[in-house]
């Protein structure tokens, strides 16, 4: 029992954990394709800074002395969303603004924001130097235990408190950005541009403003993804640029344009990866005396060594763009 | 599903139209014909020869070549390069010729460019030869098309609207051209065409399509005769509505 | 237009003549070798973006692959590993892998025993799993048994010109694998696509010790001309021997840039480049005027390939080193991509411009941001505010800081690169 | 007092300018169509008007007030509408959803405008809840309409409407517009079936390398020996 137990904590709590950070991150860059027709690469570093923000006005809160019943970095999420919805908003006047102004081709705005990436990360880690810090240097992590009322199960099943707040974040923040773009005018307008531009500039949509809120959003989301992945591993300045790639995956596998779809592929993703790296001789062990002689259980069943955990995310993805490129969704509009 | 059982053939040598309303289905079978796309089932002849599911470049090389509905320019070419870049047997086109042979390349290139630069006369578009094609206007853009099928002897063009934007004048040139073509070098067309004066001008036989079905062929007098295609395609007269 | 080629190559060599100045020859020769290098990779890219508007983010696989080729034929042999039963075990495991290799051969063609739709789907992926488990039981204990023995396999002690060459090789099967999987995809699915494989490659890489020594590194790899020890042995006194040492090195990489850049335009100027860019302008028509897109852009896209796969192996045995965890997307990719940006793509003197200038700019940017930084640093503890902690690392990453921001200005204020592309106006 | 008017536009698209000098006025009761031939800019002439261009010279009025250059979403409000040639429709979007999107700048209830589209277009009725995507060419063309109604414009602007369509469904478009008009809305539209848009036009101008080269009434155009020449084909 124990040994399930040891395996629910491992693939199950540990895929659903993963695949809200790859959902959370992938629903903002499935919107900005979906309105901006690019792939948005700085999303990850947008993340991280999100994160930095949440952090410094974390450290500043707790400065004050003051202490509250959630972690203080989730406290202080709504203004560090604010201030990076501000950047982001900053950005985009600066860097992207002008090129589409000029018509430029959506390969142009890729190129353009690993440009972006590029000087986020430099001023990062010219700020914060390129230590890991952590959220709970002044506060602890909360635990949280399920005993298992089963006969023989003495392990409980455990995850930490920001794990469950990134959870339900997710699912928030999922469906409520599903809701605004079906059911809101302004949101059917950012549907409308991601399905024709010019036409919805014609017909009178404010196709400025729509950008202006796509960033808004992304930014927002950006760094909500950004500080709950801190809050559940440590803030580091290559916190996110090292998943940027598998969080394209979920977008893509999902569908690009797709806001549940983003929520499917990050899950999907999520558990492939836990799975494959799972040594799955654990799960057979309770049946070792039942066994033949001659069949003995290795001591790895693992399907690839952990080195190649983020490898996985990349075949899937490879595999996706192959077999399906629209994604499980048949994604591409909103 | 687009077309479903549809059966027709285009006699060598002929002109033959392909009407039908809106949303019959023409598009989709040319560009099954063309190898854009295959049929799901049935089969395409070609000359004796089966190229169902062959592509387009295939094709082009049994001498099967088409023009587009919106036109599909190189845009950031000059006009006179989007001619010359046609002619399938360019020696030119080969790393190791160029490199190791290119005086071949050089003699085959004086010719191409000859021969582009007639077309480039004949269509009036001397003036903006070197102009990049991306730039010109949208009738323009679909001279050039037509002109793309004067640079290669082919034995079968499909012509896919091209009066759509082209003025009446410039189209009495392009038709007497086609005829010429038609006549005097015996290329084959396959025509989509909405303009009723040019299809009853060149066409001989015309077939109607309706909902990815042939229902009719015959001379654009006997389709006119008929009331159910009248009812069902060409409508009343405009000027009824005065 | 002649004008400003002058004046963009008359600069990058006053650029060159100043930086030899003020940080000495030996120096500016090493820059010079890295930034032709560099150059010959960012004309591959051109050759892939810049003719063919192929998008490639997985550069950095190419330049590993040629690092390896070069490593694996220039090393000298490993007795330890062909003495012991290393490369019988290996055998088996290219018999399993086979094996394999047939059996999802045979899965792909169900269809015509009946088996279509979901069941085939379902034996493909059974195949896979079954040839992945069979590669598997062979090559785990060979790699165990190898590193165990005999450290790694070793080199085959070969001409390092032969390693260039089969980097070259290499890297052009790679990028025909590469192509033929995902060269069907938009611009920016062919993008994410192409970083994916290039990340997988090095996790490979990274992870193969028996085969690559991992991040235990590979050196000193040889030289293909007379190394600085060789020339002291000669009487050479050690700055002058670091001179002519790279100096020959320098000359063989120009050389071959050369030759390439030849070759490359006269296909360009040439009904193939008319022909190349035909195909990215519209693909579709392209395949209607018989051109054979797909055929056409593994094409460009191997070539391209090649050239980075030989800039990958120039790079890495003139460093003599071969470290698979020093690759990184931005001192491997992006960077390649500014300098293609920054000196004009679809231009083969843009690329070789871009090529240097931005790789020297990249070089200087490190010893003039510490600079900087020590001076900002010295004024703020005259100003009686303390030293900034940790300049040093600090100050390395305004480098990657300068790099996005040259890209960016780049494209907004000169998207089409210094020297751009040219309109063929006389066909 | 013209419902347009267009005085001596020159245009282009940062190269050469491709209008040299465009005139026309259109008042509310006019059916007004462009014909010319290719690369007179007629299509540019529309674009010019509703911002989509810069206008280096000359000035365009709406109602007595100057629009030069300004953006489509100050000039939807104003009463103007414009459907362009392609890619007309939102093809992601349900019928339904094209035609809201029509109604965007207007804050008031559209529930009676929604009604006339779909009395005037009683296939779209049927389709709305379809997506735009799915539909045919004419019917593309009739969503198109619908959505360019939905604003309640003055002025309804049109680009080649009958490209690509069937006789018969060219047919129905024009009798639309003539329907339109008599609602009155001022109808601007570019044409390369000439003869018969002409025939009901009430104004007419005839372009020629970015210039007025003829102007009268359709009728006076058809009648004119010079225009059927060189224009309509003999």
């Amino acid at each position: 029992m124990n040994d399930l137990i040891f395996f629910f904590n491992q693939v199950m709590i540990g895929g659903v954990v993963l695949g809200s950070i790859y959902a959370l991150g992938a629903v903002g860059i499935t919107l900005i394709f979906g309105i901006l027709r690019f792939a948005h690469f700085a999303h990850g570093d947008m993340m991280t800074m999100g994160g930095f923000v949440a952090f410094v006005l974390a450290t500043l809160v707790a400065g004050m002395g003051l202490a509250f019943p959630l972690p203080t970095g989730f406290i202080v999420l709504p203004f560090a969303m604010v201030i990076a919805a501000g950047i982001a908003l900053g950005i985009d006047k600066g860097f992207y603004a002008p090129l589409r102004a000029r018509g430029a081709r959506p390969v142009t705005l890729l190129i353009a924001s690993i440009g972006v990436t590029m000087m986020i990360q430099g001023l990062i880690r010219l700020f914060f130097g390129t230590s890991t810090r952590s959220f709970f240097d002044t506060e602890p992590k909360t635990l949280i235990r399920i005993d298992v009322p089963i006969e023989g199960a003495t392990r409980p099943i455990s995850f930490t408190e920001p794990q469950l707040l990134l959870v339900i974040l997710t699912l928030i923040a999922v469906v409520a950005l599903h809701f605004f773009l079906t059911r809101s005018r302004l949101g059917k307008g950012m549907r409308a541009m991601a399905d024709n531009p010019d036409l919805a500039k014609v017909s009178g949509i404010n196709t400025k403003q729509v950008v202006r809120v796509t960033w808004i959003i992304a930014g927002g989301l950006a760094c909500m993804a950004g500080t709950m992945l801190a809050l559940d591993v440590s803030l580091k300045p290559d916190l996110a640029f090292n998943i940027v790639l598998p969080i394209f995956a979920a977008a893509i596998v999902g569908g690009l344009g797709h806001a549940y779809g983003a929520i499917a592929g990050g899950f999907l993703l999520g558990f492939a990866e836990t799975m494959a790296v799972f040594n799955w001789a654990v799960l057979l062990r309770p049946f070792r005396d039942n066994l033949p002689e001659w069949l003995e259980i290795p001591s790895s069943l693992a399907l690839v060594q952990s080195e190649y955990k983020l490898t996985v995310a990349f075949i899937i993805l490879v595999v996706v763009l192959l077999v399906r490129p629209t994604g499980i969704f048949k994604g591409a509009s909103t | 599903m687009a077309v479903k059982n549809c059966s027709l053939s285009v006699e060598r040598g002929s002109i033959t139209g392909l009407i039908g309303p809106n949303g019959a289905g023409k598009s989709t079978l040319f560009n099954m014909v063309a190898g854009n796309f295959a049929p799901t089932s049935g089969k395409i002849i070609f000359d004796g020869q089966d190229i169902t599911g062959l592509k387009p470049h295939q094709l082009f090389k049994l001498g099967m070549l088409r023009t587009f509905q919106i036109a599909h320019e190189f845009s950031n070419m000059t006009a006179l390069e989007n001619l010359m870049m046609v002619p399938g047997d360019q020696p030119g086109e080969s790393l190791g010729t160029l490199w190791f042979r290119p005086s071949i390349a050089r003699a085959r290139e004086i010719e191409v460019k000859q021969k582009a630069l007639d077309v480039i006369d004949f269509l009036k578009l001397g003036h903006v030869k070197d102009e990049l094609a991306g730039n010109l206007s949208g009738g323009q853009k679909k001279l050039l098309e037509l002109g793309r099928t004067m640079m290669v002897d082919a034995k079968v063009v499909l012509l896919d609207e091209v009066a759509a934007g082209v003025n009446k004048t410039l189209l009495n040139d392009l038709a007497a051209n086609i005829e010429r073509m038609n006549s005097e070098l015996g290329y084959t067309f396959f025509v989509i065409e909405h303009d009723m004066d040019l299809i009853a001008r060149l066409c001989d036989p015309v077939i109607v399509m309706a909902q990815g079905e042939v229902i009719a062929k015959g001379t654009m007098e006997e389709l006119r005769a008929n009331p159910m295609i009248v009812e069902a395609y060409f409508g009343g007269p405009v000027e009824a509505v005065q | 237009m002649t004008t400003r080629y002058i004046a963009a190559f008359a600069g990058l060599f006053a650029l060159i003549v100043t930086v030899a100045v003020f940080m000495g020859t030996p120096f500016t020769v090493r820059l010079l070798v890295e930034a032709f290098a560099f150059a010959l990779i960012a004309m591959g890219l051109n050759i892939q973006w810049g003719f063919g508007g192929l998008f490639n983010f997985g550069i950095l696989g190419m330049m590993m692959v040629g690092g390896f080729a070069v490593t694996f034929v220039s090393f000298p042999v490993n007795m330890a590993f062909w003495e012991s039963d290393g490369p019988l075990m290996l055998g088996q495991t290219l018999i399993a892998a086979l094996i394999g290799a047939v059996l999802v051969f045979f899965a792909h063609r169900v269809q015509r025993f009946g088996i279509t739709g979901k069941w085939r789907g379902t034996v493909i992926v059974l195949a896979w799993f079954i040839a992945y488990v069979i590669f598997r039981s062979q090559m785990d204990p060979a790699a165990t048994y190898i590193i165990r023995e005999s450290g790694w396999v070793g080199g085959l002690g070969l001409p390092v010109i032969l390693g260039w060459a089969f980097g070259g090789v290499l890297a052009a099967g790679i990028g025909y694998l590469v192509g033929k999987v995902s060269l069907g995809l938009r611009a920016d699915y062919l993008a994410i696509a192409t970083i994916g494989i290039a990340e997988i490659l090095r996790a490979v890489i990274k992870n193969v010790e028996w085969l690559t020594r991992g991040t235990l590194t590979v050196s000193p790899i040889p030289w293909p001309v007379p190394n600085p020890q060789a020339w002291q042995s000669w009487g050479a006194d050690p700055t002058t021997s670091f001179i002519y040492a790279r100096a020959g090195y320098l000359a063989l990489v120009v050389a071959f840039v050369a030759v390439a850049l030849f070759l490359i335009h006269r296909a360009y100027n040439a009904p193939w480049g008319r022909m190349m860019r035909a195909i990215r302008d519209n693909y579709i028509a392209a395949g209607s005027m018989g051109k054979d897109v797909t055929g056409r852009q593994l094409e460009i896209f191997v070539f391209g390939s090649v050239l980075m796969g030989i800039g990958g192996a120039m790079l890495v045995s003139f460093v003599g080193i071969y470290d698979p965890s020093s690759y990184q997307p931005i001192n491997h990719t992006f960077i390649i991509w500014v300098m293609l940006i920054v000196g004009g793509s679809g231009n083969n003197f843009g690329a070789l411009f871009g090529g240097i200038f931005i790789y020297i700019i990249w070089m200087l940017s490190e010893p003039l941001s510490q600079a900087l930084f020590q001076w900002l640093s010295m004024f703020s503890s005259d100003m009686g505010w303390g030293r900034i902690p940790d300049i040093e690392s600090r100050s390395v990453q305004m480098r990657v800081f300068v790099l996005g921001l040259v890209i960016t200005i780049a494209l907004r204020f000169a998207p089409k690169g210094i020297l751009p592309e040219r309109v063929n106006r006389n066909g | 007092m013209s419902l347009v008017e267009l005085k001596d536009i020159k245009a282009g698209y940062g190269g050469a300018p491709i209008l040299n000098g465009v005139n026309i006025a259109i008042d509310a009761s006019d059916i007004g169509v462009i014909v010319g031939p290719n690369g007179a800019g007629k299509s540019t002439t529309l674009k010019a008007i509703f911002g989509l261009l810069t206008v280096t010279d000359g000035s365009v009025t709406f109602a007595g007030q100057d629009i030069t250059n300004s953006e489509a979403d100050r000039l939807v409000p104003m009463g103007l509408s414009f459907i362009p040639q392609e890619h007309n429709v939102f093809t992601s979007m349900t019928v339904h959803e094209n035609l809201e999107m029509g109604a965007f700048v207007r804050r008031d209830d559209i529930s009676d405008t929604l009604d006339e589209v779909y009395e005037m277009f009683p296939d779209l009725k049927a389709k709305r809840r379809q997506n735009a995507g799915e539909l045919s060419g004419g019917q593309r063309q009739m969503v198109a309409m619908g959505r360019a109604l939905m604003s309640k414009p003055k002025l309804l602007m049109l680009d080649e409407p009958s490209a690509g369509l069937s006789p018969r469904y060219m047919i129905e478009i024009f009798e639309q517009v003539v329907k339109i008009n008599r609602a009155g809305v001022g109808i601007l539209m570019v044409e390369q079936n000439a003869r018969q848009a002409l025939a009901f036009a009430t104004k007419g101008f005839v372009l020629a390398n970015g210039q007025n080269r003829f102007t009268g009434t359709g009728q006076e155009l058809l009648d004119d020996p010079d225009v059927a020449k060189s224009f309509l084909g003999g």
